[in-house]
């Protein structure tokens, strides 16, 4: 099957819709959260209509059925990523997935491996998504632990020069974006992996913008925690997915407390189920978990490979005709060996919600302002950007229609 | 009627009437197992002499299928070497999780063979596991003691 | 309007659906989790086949469309409620917002009036669910803090006998189920908020129960705070509601920290937005959100007193035709001054388990177990129970079909 | 074009050519405001004498459409006693909130009901309120201390 951008468009019905008084929908905001197929739409509703019930929960045929359906898709979940199937924890988003972990690691008692005490050293970088950022932070300020980064270098690259330095023999935590979502840098993984595994850290990959663009296999990473969100990969909103290595999760203490995540509760005392329902308690977001199995059918069924090859040609293209641009500025790596497809820029003296703005009148929706990576922006001397990002569905036509807006937008707030 | 595949009279019978539904008072080991999704709870003492089961008694509350799964197997191990109890185990295990696509040998499993039902209710597989989990887990523990000894 | 069950069922696409070979569906385990009407199923698929994209977050038409969605959501919350806007923050369950309420409380720095410190008290029930029990309990056990709890007694009623010796002078927070998802129990609030307020604690209301089966309102049960999960009350799965008195959220410190809850950043410091964003990091659970709007709509449309009277009809009805049964036995209250719809009873020496498979087998589900309050089963001296649950689209047929099975049952296993 | 009603000529020439954008040396109040979704700041420097707004003074990053309500603020604001800056404050406030249901009243607003498209666009309302919400916070600083003097 070749891969046809304009083909898979149809798969999504929020293209059938107009922009501004009519114009063509020119969605460059995946970065943001992506569109949705109408498989995955019809799954959470078929889900509704036909199996509805409280897994885990009750003898009754639907909660049997309900259960089948998110096992079914905690393996597939599983199979996307390389892991095993117990080893899939269902969070609400990878916001939610990265808290756990850091909130998890701060219930750990002395003698626990993730236990942190003052002098222990967390090690992020100044890349990070607020949501990989201010749960570290904020866990260091509880526990006494020392907050470390990699710097970002005037090309958006991390500054690996001193990789001893930063991941030492105090370091307990490492995590790290695989991708930015400002710059798209791609990080490189191995070395800061096996510098992590040395000391005896745990390495944490932020795969938000890496999962849903190209093949990653948590084994052949050989990372210890993954995560990412359902609503950026042609998912559901409201479901993301912690991925931890079997053992690591069976010594990880519980985060959220209740219902179906225990061994045994009395009114003092309380022990935990084997993960993942450890760190599952309550009714779980069914229909949005079943959505998401079928999301990564979906995306397996084009192949994650040619998805990436798309993204990386786009993401060429783009480059090479917004650097056309007078006074354009890619904030962030242009060698396309060292980067995905979210493309961040400034515009001379435009501001970027001023940009924004007028690309949304000519149907555009890109995002703008600091991304959630106010430190990273700041680093990288600029007070906002404007940013595109592309996905399976974007072709050609969408990146000329950015760069002739762009060129309008000069001549307008000229 | 379709349930009478899960509740077959075997069952039925052994829920009525458990086998070795008293505690002894000696053993080997002694395991205490619940199923945190339902509240049931079983106690269960295990002998091994020789690399035999020579006893196993239990107590506990659950359901029909639960308390049946643990009557049939003191029955079913109970003289059995423990190499042997194991393969029943695997087998019996694999049946449960088969979702009604195996059959069971009848050969190996003889009474336990009515408990194939079960796997066509992936609720009730726990139940039926109970008794059989506590049972490892009493012979691993067994088994490690004797070593010391 | 006449509130007429099988009317309002032809809203619930399941119930066109056959259980086990041909039989129709009793669905007698709302408690657990409700069926969704169409309009919620279709909302949620709108909401992605029109109006998809980050709430919150780029300055584009579906942005801003997204947006909205989800702010009048918030607003038909508050409005339910009887709360203020700002006063609505989106959870995926209760089980989410108790724990918020417990890790928010615990990251209460000394001088704010959530700071807990050994010797302070925290008080519940025996009657909780398992979500209202074991936060508080790790709590408790994370800063010396007191766990102490109500008891309850034989006829499934809180000992309201020493109310001054539970809740005193050290009592910094109680938080109590309204109605008990085992006996149907709702407890007598006022007295016990009263009390709160006298001895300067707040007052935390479980409302799971009570919420999608009568009118509640916030300011009228001068409560502190409320937590209700959308999918018990025809709404979406995948998203819960903590509401709290705006002074109070403001003290409260976040709990999950990432993008979009923030006024600013550095890598090491970060402050917080107000109420209720400081409480939303992450792309939000739109799509449920927007679902959860207009399945308040729907209840609204209908009336929340009708939808209650019919409940207590329906309940008085279930107690009288079942109580008619030998050897069953109803644990809770029977009288219907005191109670919701949640009936659960034992049946002679049949396991709640057996009872359960057999109604299955007649198309009937209800719940079996200790339904996460393993405590409560164990104080009422039952391993478990048999549990019938009552909603909108339930009938009086539906009652009938139950107690037919349940003698049927007592045939089978006799 | 539909955004020449958000991007009105004067808009644009007060973002192309700022007024009062440059710290006085002197104040009464001195606030620093931003804008989390964006990451804008603006710095705003106040003086209030006898009662009456005598001087506003501001610098900062920003789209035109905060960079001109600031600048088209100092503007309509100074000379006004507090009072009638308030009543301007409200009621601009209210322009912008009501997503395009109000006209606005030019006669109170002046060059600031040119900002009125502003209120179609949710996302850009915080960019128009920036500078007004530090003008209205610089202003009860500066009455607070001159209350204490
Ligand atoms: C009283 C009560 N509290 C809390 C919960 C937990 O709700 P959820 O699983 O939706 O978080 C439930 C439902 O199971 C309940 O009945
Ligand atoms: C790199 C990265 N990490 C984390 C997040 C947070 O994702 P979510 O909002 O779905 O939790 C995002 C997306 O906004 C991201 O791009």
């Amino acid at each position: 099957m070749t891969f046809d951008p304009l083909v898979i468009r149809k798969d999504f019905p929020i293209f059938d819709r107009k922009i501004r008084d009519g114009k063509r929908l020119v969605y460059l905001d995946s970065g943001a959260t992506s569109q949705k197929p109408q498989v995955v739409i019809e799954a959470e509703s078929d889900f509704y209509r036909n199996h509805n019930a409280a897994a885990h929960r009750g003898a009754h045929q639907l909660a049997e059925e309900a259960t089948e359906a998110i096992e079914a898709a905690r393996s597939k979940v599983a199979t996307f990523l390389g892991g095993a199937v117990d080893e899939i924890v269902f969070t609400k988003h990878s916001t939610e997935a990265l808290n756990l972990l850091a909130y998890s690691i701060g219930n750990s008692p002395v003698g626990n491996r993730f236990h942190l005490k003052p002098g222990d050293e967390i090690v992020i970088s100044e890349m990070e998504h607020h949501a990989n950022l201010i749960p570290w932070q904020q866990l260091a300020k509880r526990t006494g632990a020392v907050l470390k980064w990699f710097e970002v270098n005037k090309d958006g690259r991390l500054d690996l020069s001193n990789i001893e330095g930063v991941i030492t023999a105090r370091t307990k935590i490492v995590a790290l974006t695989h991708q930015s979502n400002v710059l798209g840098t791609i990080i490189p993984l191995s070395g800061l992996v096996e510098r992590a595994h040395d000391v005896g850290a745990v390495f944490i990959l932020d795969a938000c913008q890496s999962v849903p663009h190209m093949p990653v296999n948590v084994a052949d990473l050989d990372i210890d925690f993954l995560v990412f969100s359902g609503h950026k990969a042609v998912g559901p909103t409201g479901v993301g997915v912690l991925w931890g290595r079997a053992n690591l999760l069976a010594e990880l203490p519980p985060f959220l407390f209740g219902g179906s995540m225990i061994e045994s509760v009395t009114m003092t005392e309380a022990t935990w189920a084997p993960a993942p329902r450890k760190f599952e308690p309550g009714v779980p977001n069914m229909a949005q978990i079943v959505g998401l199995g079928v999301a990564l059918d979906y995306l397996t069924n084009i192949g994650m490979e040619k998805i990436h090859n798309h993204e990386i040609a786009l993401t060429d293209y783009a480059i090479s005709k917004l650097l056309e641009v007078e006074e354009l500025r890619i904030i962030g790596p242009t060698d396309m060996k060292l980067r995905g497809g979210a493309v961040s820029f400034t515009l001379g003296a435009i501001h970027p919600h001023d940009l924004g703005q007028f690309l949304d009148n000519s149907g555009i929706a890109v995002r703008t302002g600091h991304h959630c990576a106010w430190p990273l922006t700041r680093k990288m001397g600029v007070a906002a950007t404007t940013r595109a990002s592309f996905y399976l569905y974007n072709a050609p036509e969408d990146i000329d229609a950015l760069v002739e807006a762009v060129r309008d937008a000069q001549k307008y707030f000229a | 009627m379709q349930l009478d595949n899960l509740y077959q009279e075997v069952i039925l019978d052994h829920y009525k009437h458990p086998q070795n539904k008293k505690l002894s008072a000696t053993f080997d080991a002694q395991v205490h197992h619940v199923n945190p999704s339902c509240g049931d709870e079983i106690d269960l003492n295990l002998t091994i002499a020789d690399g035999v089961v020579t006893n196993i008694s239990w107590d506990g509350v659950g359901c029909s299928i639960s308390q049946a799964s643990v009557s049939i197997l003191t029955e079913l191990l109970v003289g059995k070497t423990v190499t042997e109890a194991y393969f029943i185990f695997d087998h019996f295990v694999a049946l449960m999780q088969s979702k009604g696509t195996v059959a069971g040998d009848e050969n190996v499993l003889e009474d336990a063979i009515a408990l194939a039902g079960v796997s066509k209710y992936p609720a009730r597989i726990k139940c039926a596991l109970l008794g059989w989990m506590a049972f490892k887990d009493a012979s691993v523990q067994a088994q490690a003691k004797s070593k010391l000894e």
